[in-house]
């Protein structure tokens, strides 16, 4: 983890609405989420934002296609 | 009240109905009810009311249901297999608390049966046709003037209650011309809109309107609330007329058109002797299990008179708990007992019990 | 006292609004009455009738077994109710439109060439006005005055003079 | 990101408002949850949330009612365009929306969406095409595909028995009460704002009193067909999407 | 009789029917029944057999209607609102005398309600959710072998009266595997095609089934003789079962999986010197009246039981007529009263009755 | 023809076999009794009088089966199809037809038709399609055109209100189980043999295990319309045939 | 009424089962039905042949278009 | 003697597996038996339980309110079942899934590392009948014996040794 922020946007991962449905690790264009290996109170395995370069553009991807709301999309402005 | 005017049955309710503050129907054509929806037809759309002729019974119920959660007063009318068809719904209305009237106008059963007036949807309309543990409110007029007064009030029931009301006519009701007067005009806008429709989530929490709860123990709850309100419309609405019963040393039980035909029996075995009088059950649920039974106690016998096979006979049992013998005269299938017929029946049964 | 009538003829003849005139009048006079339609596809391309039942008491049933008169209007009627006529009771038939006579012998039969009258005043069309009019005048189930009364309310403007024309007709029919 | 949040930020894309906190009850990577979402940002967008009304089905999105921030009933299966029809005539100040799986729309309620789209009822219909019925175990849908297996259909549905995939848009597209008529899919993200915006449409088609607008979203349930939900959304895109095409059928909104 | 099995409810029904010549099944899905249909969906096609998946409960009873006509065994289930749907195409079968067997797998209800197992259904089913005067035979069976016992002899029953047959279970029986075994399988090739059939007026007058007749007087014979049949089978059908009835000074009436679950607790109390015994209607119509009439006389009192607000319990009261006090328990909305539970209210009665 | 008689003579053109003695209970003028001759002619052409049912729906044709001579049941409103299915499923060696009305197949019944169809079931349907339901006294059907006064449409159909007429062939034409569909009239001789040679195709549709048949005959109700017999057969030809339009959708038999 | 039988046909028509509805007269191309003006049983009055001419050829229109069935078409061979 | 055991986890953990191979092990024991599964939606993503009651007697109840014992494979299903078990009952838990302690006191808890133990056999996904080897183990109910041969039944052909296997390895497990 870093504090460059080339790409100027992260992401907050709910762990506990997550249901590990991979639908956002899939179409992250830059392989910035994986499956945590922790369980949540649901029993699943729950995404996990991992940027340590900073390259999150952010593209929103992730946030549009999860099915559970999971995803919060932030721009840095500072 | 107003002038006396000579209508049809089903105009005499339509015109009630919309007196009482129902500018919303929906219906589907089936005889003997159709000139009801044609009624509504001609008139709501005059007095901006909406009408809407649906593609079937069971879209009906559901518009029905639609209409009533956002708050609105709503009927619709059908004959025996179109209210078959509206039984889903209905147990969903009366779980999901939901005001509104339905008008069955019975013919001939069962299946396609006939166009004729009879009296076989008893059971459907008191016990239940729908499933589950769930109860309708069930009015059956017996002259056009208490088509009239009953629709007028149909609509304070439901609301009372938060439940499906039922008035159950058959054919000859439907059909027939008698002089009626017509109750006030309610002021549409002055009626109170409830506190549960669903108006839009503005300025308060959502509310939602449902007959489903997938935990068995908030079902039961909501059931068990079902009956609490059922248990107090048994308090509170039981209705039903006395007919020559003081002196009675014979009694008959019947409803509607058949009940009408019966006190001209009553009229005519009195001419010949024979002391007979007439509960009239005017709420079919609740049933006046209570005044029956007092009755039980006095009379020779009960002689329930249905246009079917028997079902109010079953309520009428219940009523009298083996207190005296309770027979039963029926003719199903739209065909009307004459007065003559069944004065010969009762005759029969009297000379049987005084030998 | 309770009268009872049924009214019966081709759809087009009039025979349910002849039967709510006399229904209306006798409303006007204060008394019990009834008026019960046939219904259904019988009617289709058949006939239709209505049965009006009038008392002083209330009616218990507006369906009649044995009517004390029928107004028939067409041959498919008479044979259907002449059957069912009261012993003692009265068939009033349209000869203008019926040339048969009835088989019953046991009651009085009141014959009007009903087409012809009301042709006279203008249309065939108030045969039934015709009829009408000998029944009230023949039974005195009501008063003349509430007919026309009843038509004033039951008519269409246009037709309300005409009505009471042919009722007239009717009502001295039996004096001629 | 521990260090950014010494940053300023702004929130970029999060949970629509017209959402309640309740956690979605569909299984893993089930696309229910995608629609949802999308419908309530719409809602959001045309700040229609507090004169909404949401009449959900019998199916798997029967619990609807409680993720949405919006007043709603459940409709008994396949009514909801009856029950939405009461409504909106009785309210047509109000914003009427139906949320109805294949079942539910395709099967036992077809005749309620033809009727309410011949009239041309001021609704709007969500219309969830999983091929499958999701809820009851997955069974077979009229949308199911040839050859597909389910739970009825064990051996593949086989179009002599059991009929060809039902194409609702297909047969409704002529019908002149229809304001606003699409087929789409939330197979990647572009795809999620194709339909984002024919939602849009579908509700605008209601609020400028063109008409009925209704939208197929052809949705992944993995948990029917038995794949993982990477898998399964993979599959609308390369096998289901080639039956149903997507695309525009009806539009009078603009 | 073969081999033990340890198998689901909904498919010990399903193999059941098979096994009694049944090669026709139509259904829709709903839980708590959907594996009954998906059961007949892997096993029909393999053996000739027709399965179809229809478009609605509708369409289902309609399609059964068809079969039937040509002379067909056909079956489906179905769940409470499901069954519901099916109200007007059953009242037309029993009037036009079509014999086919239906299975209603109750749950909560009313409306959507959940999916637990309930008895709420129980009226709908006795006393006809449809229009007009006709009834279903209705089988409950409490465990899975009976389960697979009635199923097979509802075939014989609905042709002997040609008249729909019901299977009324609940989610529990449908849900649950037990050991069963199964019956041998009919011949069906050597089933007897009756001779009211459908089958092309070839070299005889053409044939008509009909649930209709313009003509009252028609109709009214054709109800008559629907009535003779009822008769009939008031007569041959009642089903019971007694359980530790010979002493009993108190006793339970239920059935289905209530009545399961009495046992227990007929058992519980008779270890607290509570002699308490069981009557289990097996045919919930007929229903056995004079059976518990007897038994009235000479009980303290009468506690039905049900998985309902009260359903069963007026059939009770109708058989014992004031004879002893008629109680009454449930829990409805899909809650299952446990063994426990009823005891302690059996011991409250009791200690009642005793001071 | 008094003399006449005294020459050779055959006949030419008789009532078919397939109809019984009975006189049909329509109102004069009526429709449904030219196609119910049609129906017959085509039964005793094809030679399969002893092999078909006929299912009768609820409507003015309620009594059809006492006029056919052939096996006959009636339906719940709507449902013949349904019950057509039941039958042909379990006798696919009988020939199996149903007769509906506009109110019957395209209102109360339009899910079991379009189902059917869907199915591609080996039945063949005859729609009567004459703008109100008859049998009922006159109301408007989803059939009835625009600005066309009925019982229930008393001020003329809105179709703002009430919808517009629905076309029923257009509507199932892309339906791969159809496999004979047409519309026709019988407002004149030329138009009765067409009608003749659709409802002989749908038939062969059926026996030749193709598919659904249908033929939606435009049909005059003189009564339901208040017109007098010609001119309601006219007012078919002139108005009727404007909005629905005669031809053959589907014709998968030849 | 002639003997003369130029168009080779004529037809019958059961005077019980016409309605009156007028489709055959309407139709026939010669003009060669008509209504009677007496009524039958039903009170209908229903349709008459009337060819004196003999002009029926027969081309079976006013079968075709009757309503119910009342019409028999006869071809003229000797 | 009447035996109830609750065998809850997730979806593919062969929870109901393992109670249908246990009833039918008591099957052929001549006991009588009944296992019932939830169903409906809860299974939605989430957990799946099923019921099986063995008893001498005729089963009253295949609903059992306070099991005498709970087999739990995940999480949410100790969250849920552990509240319900009966006061000096059994928990059977699959530690390799739940890392939580029980918060009951008065039950006997029995951890079994059973991914673990499945791994060393070959695949986690007998974890169920390493399960269920314990449980016989521990509780007796039924006898090992008749574990195999309901394996023999209800196992596809190429996955019985595998099983009986697994099932061996729970049954040693208490003893090491
Ligand atoms: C009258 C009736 N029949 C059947 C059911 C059972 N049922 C519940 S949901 C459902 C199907 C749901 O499938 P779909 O509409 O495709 O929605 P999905 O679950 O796939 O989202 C069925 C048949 C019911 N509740 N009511
Ligand atoms: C469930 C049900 N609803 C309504 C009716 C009443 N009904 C009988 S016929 C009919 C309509 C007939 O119209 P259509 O199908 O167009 O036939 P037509 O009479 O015009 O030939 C209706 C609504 C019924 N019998 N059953
Ligand atoms: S916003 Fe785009 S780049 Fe950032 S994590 Fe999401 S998908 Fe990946
Ligand atoms: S898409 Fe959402 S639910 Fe699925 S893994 Fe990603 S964050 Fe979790
Ligand atoms: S069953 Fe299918 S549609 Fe239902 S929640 Fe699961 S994935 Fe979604
Ligand atoms: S009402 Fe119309 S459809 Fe019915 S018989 Fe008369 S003319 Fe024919
Ligand atoms: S056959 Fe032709 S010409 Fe002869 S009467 Fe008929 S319509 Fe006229
Ligand atoms: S068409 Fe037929 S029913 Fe009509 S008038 Fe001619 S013969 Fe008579
Ligand atoms: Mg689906
Ligand atoms: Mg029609």
């Amino acid at each position: 983890m870093k504090t460059t922020v080339k790409g100027r946007g992260y992401i907050e991962i709910d762990q506990q609405r997550c249901k590990g449905c991979g639908l956002c690790i899939n179409v992250c264009p830059h392989e910035l989420i994986k499956f945590s290996t922790k369980f949540n109170s649901k029993g699943y395995h729950p995404a996990e934002f991992d940027d340590p370069e900073g390259l999150c553009p952010p593209c929103g991807f992730c946030y549009r296609v999860c099915p559970d709301t999971a995803i919060t999309v932030f721009r840095i402005v500072g | 009240m107003s002038e006396k005017l000579m209508v049809k049955g089903t105009e005499a309710i339509g015109e009630s109905a919309i007196r009482a503050g129902c500018r919303h129907y929906f219906g589907y054509p089936i005889t003997p009810q159709s000139e009801l929806t044609e009624y509504m037809a001609r008139r709501l759309p005059k007095i901006g009311g909406v009408f809407l002729q649906a593609e079937s019974e069971v879209a009906v119920v559901n518009m029905l249901y639609g209409v009533s959660c956002v708050g609105k007063r709503v009927m619709t009318s059908t004959s025996s297999p179109g209210f078959s068809l509206m039984q889903e719904g209905i147990s969903y209305m009366a779980c999901a608390e939901l005001p509104a009237v339905f008008v069955n106008v019975m013919r001939g059963g069962p299946g396609l049966g006939d166009i004729q007036p009879a009296q076989g949807d008893y059971f459907q309309a008191t016990k239940g046709g729908g499933h589950g543990d769930y109860r309708m409110i069930v009015l059956a007029p017996s002259t056009l003037q208490e088509a009239v007064d009953l629709t007028y009030i149909s609509f304070d029931i439901a609301e009372k209650y938060r439940n499906p009301v039922l008035i159950l006519a058959d054919g000859m009701i439907g059909q027939m011309m008698e002089p009626v007067e017509f109750p006030e005009f309610v002021d549409v806008e002055k009626l109170k809109e409830p506190d549960w429709i669903l108006n839009g989530a503005d300025g308060r929490d959502p509310r939602r309107i449902t007959s489903f709860d997938i935990d068995p123990h908030n079902l039961e709850k909501i059931i068990l609330h079902l009956m609490e309100k059922y248990r107090k419309a048994e308090e509170n609405e039981k209705r039903w007329e006395d007919f020559m019963v003081d002196d009675a040393e014979y009694l008959f039980v019947a409803y509607g058109t058949m009940a009408r035909i019966l006190k001209t029996v009553v009229k005519l075995a009195r001419k010949e002797g024979i002391k007979v009088g007439l509960i009239r059950p005017i709420t079919l649920w609740p049933f006046p299990y209570e005044r029956i039974e007092e009755m039980a106690e006095r009379v020779g016998f009960i002689l329930a008179v249905e246009m079917s096979t028997g079902q109010m006979v079953e309520d009428v049992r219940l009523a009298v708990k083996g207190k005296t013998e309770v027979l039963f005269y029926g003719r199903p299938g739209g065909v009307i007992p004459s007065p003559f017929e069944v004065l010969e029946v009762l005759k029969k049964y009297v000379k049987k019990v005084r030998v | 006292m309770e009268r009872s009538v049924i009214v019966a003829g081709f759809g087009g003849q009039g025979v349910m609004f002849l039967g709510q005139v006399l229904s209306l009048a006798a409303m006007f006079e204060g008394k019990h009455v009834t008026w019960l339609p046939s219904y259904g596809p019988e009617m289709r391309g058949g006939t239709a009738n209505c049965t009006v039942v009038i008392s002083d008491d209330e009616v218990a049933s507006p369906v009649v077994d044995k009517p004390m008169d029928i107004i028939v209007m067409n041959i498919p009627s008479l044979l259907k109710f002449e059957k069912i006529v009261k012993e003692g009771g009265y068939i009033f038939m349209n000869t203008s439109v019926i040339d048969k006579e009835t088989q019953r012998k046991d009651v009085e039969v009141v014959k009007v060439e009903a087409n012809k009258i009301a042709e006279e005043i203008g249309s065939s069309k108030i045969a039934n006005m015709v009829m009408l009019g000998v029944y009230v005048a023949k039974t005195k189930v009501v008063k003349p005055e509430s007919v026309f009364e009843a038509i004033r309310k039951k008519s269409k403007k246009e037709f309300i003079d005409m009505n009471i024309e042919a009722v007239k007709k009717g009502l001295e029919f039996l004096r001629s | 990101m521990k260090n950014a949040e010494k940053l300023k930020t702004v929130v970029f894309l999060k949970r629509p408002e017209s959402l309640t906190d309740k956690e979605f009850t569909y299984c893993p990577g089930c696309h229910h949850g995608i629609v949802h979402r999308l419908v309530a940002e719409v809602i959001d967008e045309l700040k229609i949330r507090e004169r909404t009304i949401l009449v959900a089905p019998v199916g798997c999105s029967v619990f609807a009612y409680e993720f949405f921030n919006v007043d709603g009933t459940v409709a008994p299966h396949g009514r909801a365009p009856a029950v939405a029809t009461g409504m909106k005539r009785a309210r047509p100040d109000l914003v009427v929306f139906t949320y109805q799986g294949d079942g539910d729309l395709a099967a036992i309620g077809t005749s309620e969406i033809i009727h309410a789209a011949n009239r041309g009822e001021r609704i709007t219909v969500i219309f969830i095409n999983n091929a499958v019925y999701g809820m009851t175990g997955g069974q077979m849908a009229p949308t199911t595909l040839i050859g597909m297996k389910t739970t009825t259909s064990p051996y593949g549905r086989d179009e002599k028995r059991d009929g060809y995939p039902i194409h609702i848009p297909e047969m409704l597209k002529e019908f002149k009460g229809v304001a606003f008529l699409a087929r789409t899919t939330v197979s990647d993200p572009v795809e999620v704002i194709r339909t984002k915006n024919a939602i849009k449409k579908a509700f605008l088609a209601q609020i400028n009193d063109l008409g009925l607008g209704l939208v197929e979203v052809l949705s992944a349930c993995p948990t029917g067909w038995g794949m993982d939900p990477v898998e399964a959304t993979r599959w609308v895109k390369e096998v289901f999407s080639k039956e149903y095409k997507t695309g525009v059928f009806v539009d009078k909104v603009k």
